[in-house]
């Protein structure tokens, strides 16, 4: 449904990040077959990849760049207007000349945001959303994510920060060494893992 | 050069014996990586 | 079309505000020359006979460096991925790069031309423009194999190492016929040979910059 | 298991013919008009560069597969090819100077065939070189692949530019004319080394089948576990 917002649990190494991977058609699944908008990737991988966004831990900015540099490149890629600095705005940056290199993580993830704003797609994986972030930055991904369902965008995370999440999210998936162990609605998210975690110890 | 060369068996027996040496080598390491692969 | 003009508008940006490296390679690429002419010493004739080697043999080097940077800072930042999933249709990606890489290169080869002139006592009896034609032409046959192996190799520790070996046989046909071609600009083409060397070049460059452009998808996908 | 048997078969038959082939090569029939003994060595060196060429074919051919439906089997091919390929090429550039060496007393001769075959045996090097540094299945197949193919399509180019490029200094050791009574030993060591190179192809592709199966086909997948039931937490 649009505007939904799930969240993929687990512990390093569960296989979060490969799902995540194989959602956005950056892998390709080695067997079995993957829907996403009713279309194929495999056959279709453009159709499907003008519709989402994928957001991982590497923040795909060219460092010798200005921000607004970077989000132009995107801009005359897509087709769209230079005039990049109502997205800016919209994630608290400003039109600095300075490179990114000189960036803090927290304005690194606020240009990513920009960058996905930017593609204005149906579906975003953000991998690790809380990564290398303060805790002022924890309320600026909860703020993108909500403003991103708000225009009805799907988004799917990939967290090992199961409260924090969980509280954004409405649905919630288990993953366990590769394996689905629970799906259900986020509320749960929290007794589901401590369940998982007694079970295991 | 008056044509015909002399003592060329020299370099026909080198050449048949390194390839055949080669040969013999190369199907030693292929038996010997193949029992290793499939025991 | 829209996708190669700005991908190349992208890498002549990122090029230009990375020019530090630039100047970094140009120096690399006069020592080498200087280094050629010490090799030889002061023996003028020898070094005017081999002087279009040491200038081809110069280029090839400073562009296997050029080369393996082009894709380097894009594969760590995870850019490439970016713009794969954009998406981004592969031929385009690679001809913008390419191109970008042959016009830095060939930014490179400029300075290298006075410099070699001076250093190796050369004058032209050919025509400046027909060097300037091989020049462009040799440059393509190295980058166009060039740009396809450094995306390959991108994600390699070893890129140095393995980067010149893959490059070094692909482009033998290139500088040969460069060499041979810029030869016979400088020393005059008594039996009207170069039409054929520069054609030689053509057909290479043709070659090269058509299968590269479609394999290059293929390379790119995880 | 038919692989198996096939190998042994062709290498069998290979080696037999083979050494009909060399025999009459070397015993029986006259020396070569202008290269006396050494004229021998072509029954040895035409047959070794027919099947390194092959080889190499046969692994373009894989790669032009493993790109177009990314099937393993063309991998493991390809692999092979290639392997199987460098063994041949390498033993050319050993022969071929053995054989230059009489005629014309230096080793290294500018021949566009030899030069051709060890720009080929460089090119292949790095490809193999890289092929070990890439641990990703898919990536190392597409990375071969394209590298096989740019690879052997750069063999042509060389030859003709190195033709070119040598022919202002032609060179002496062309083969002259290969008359009757030569052909005979030259076509049953033909055949011969064909099948032994298919042999060792085989054998080869056992190798890397054997490799595949117990490292790279994931395991089987494991049925999906119930669902979890929720404790409610303390």
């Amino acid at each position: 449904m649009p505007g939904e917002r799930l969240v993929i649990m687990g512990a390093n190494g569960s296989g979060k990040t490969t799902l995540l991977r194989m959602l956005s058609t950056a892998t390709m699944p080695s067997r079995g077959t993957l829907r996403l908008f009713g279309l194929d990737p495999a056959r279709e991988p453009e159709a499907v990849r003008q519709r989402l966004a994928l957001l991982t831990h590497l923040p795909s900015l060219y460092d010798d760049l200005s921000g607004t540099e970077n989000l132009q490149i995107l801009a005359r890629l897509l087709g769209k207007s230079l005039n990049v600095e109502p997205w800016l705005t919209k994630v608290g940056l400003d039109q600095r000349p300075e490179p990114v290199r000189s960036y803090s993580a927290g304005m690194r993830k606020r240009l990513s945001f920009a960058r996905t704003l930017i593609q204005d797609p149906q579906l975003v994986l953000i991998d690790e959303p809380y990564g290398q972030l303060d805790p002022e930055g924890f309320s600026l991904v909860d703020r993108m994510v909500d403003e991103l369902s708000a225009r009805g965008t799907t988004v799917i995370l990939a967290s090992h920060l199961v409260e924090r999440a969980a509280k954004l999210c409405d649905h919630g998936l288990l993953l366990h060494q590769g394996l689905p162990r629970w799906s259900g609605p986020a509320t749960q998210a929290h007794q589901a893992w401590t369940t998982l975690h007694r079970s295991l110890t | 050069m008056n044509g015909t060369i002399e003592g060329g068996w020299g370099y026909v027996m080198a050449a048949y014996g390194i390839t055949w040496f080669a040969w013999a080598g190369y199907a030693l390491s292929l038996w010997l990586r193949n029992r290793k692969e499939s025991p | 079309m829209r996708y190669f003009l700005a991908l190349l508008h992208k890498d002549l940006l990122v090029g230009w505000r990375g020019r530090v490296r630039l100047v970094g390679l140009g120096t690399y690429a006069l020592t080498l020359l200087l280094l050629f002419s010490f090799a030889v010493g002061p023996d003028t004739m020898a070094l005017r006979d081999h002087a279009s080697a040491y200038l081809w043999l110069a280029i090839m080097s400073s562009s296997t460096l050029l080369l393996a940077q082009s894709f380097q800072q894009e594969v760590e930042a995870g850019a490439i991925e970016g713009l794969i999933l954009l998406p981004v249709p592969p031929p385009a990606l690679y001809y913008a790069k390419a191109l970008a890489n042959l016009l830095l290169l060939l930014f490179l080869a400029v300075v290298m031309l006075p410099v070699s002139m001076v250093l190796f006592d050369l004058d032209i009896s050919g025509s400046l423009l027909t060097l300037l034609l091989v020049i462009i032409l040799g440059s393509a046959g190295i980058v166009a194999p060039g740009t396809l192996y450094a995306a390959m190799t991108a994600r390699l520790s070893s890129q140095q190492v393995v980067l010149p070996l893959l490059l070094f046989p692909l482009v033998v046909p290139p500088i040969l016929a460069a060499v041979k071609a810029t030869d016979l600009v400088l020393e005059g083409d008594a039996m009207g040979q170069l039409p054929a060397w520069i054609g030689l070049l053509v057909a290479f460059d043709a070659i090269y910059w058509s299968l590269s452009g479609l394999l290059f998808g293929k390379v790119l996908d995880e | 298991m038919t692989l198996a048997r096939w190998t042994l078969l062709l290498g069998a038959s290979g080696l037999l013919i083979l050494g009909v082939g060399h025999g009459i090569g070397l015993m029986s029939t006259p020396a070569e008009a202008s290269m006396g003994e050494t004229g021998r060595i072509l029954y040895l060196h035409v047959p070794t560069a027919w099947v390194a060429m092959l080889a190499f074919t046969a692994a373009f051919i894989a790669a032009i597969g493993s790109l177009w439906t990314g099937g393993a089997r063309w991998d493991l091919s390809m692999e092979s090819g290639i392997e199987v390929g460098m063994v041949f090429s390498v033993l050319i550039c050993i022969q071929g100077p053995i054989w230059a060496y009489p005629t014309q007393n230096y080793w290294w001769t500018w021949d566009p065939r030899l030069t051709t075959t060890a720009i080929m045996v460089v090119a292949f090097t790095g490809v193999l070189v890289m092929r070990r540094l890439i641990h990703q299945h898919e990536r190392r197949m597409a990375a071969t692949a394209v590298a096989t193919i740019v690879s052997w399509v750069n063999v042509p180019v060389v030859y003709f530019s190195v033709e070119w490029w040598d022919s202002v200094h032609q060179d002496l050791s062309q083969v002259s004319s290969v008359d009757k009574v030569m052909l005979v030993p030259l076509l049953v060591s033909l055949a011969g080394t064909s099948l032994l190179g298919a042999a060792f192809f085989l054998a080869r592709y056992r190798i890397a089948l054997g490799h595949y199966q117990r490292e790279e086909v994931a395991p089987e997948l494991p049925d999906l576990p119930a669902q979890l039931e929720l404790e409610d937490s303390p």
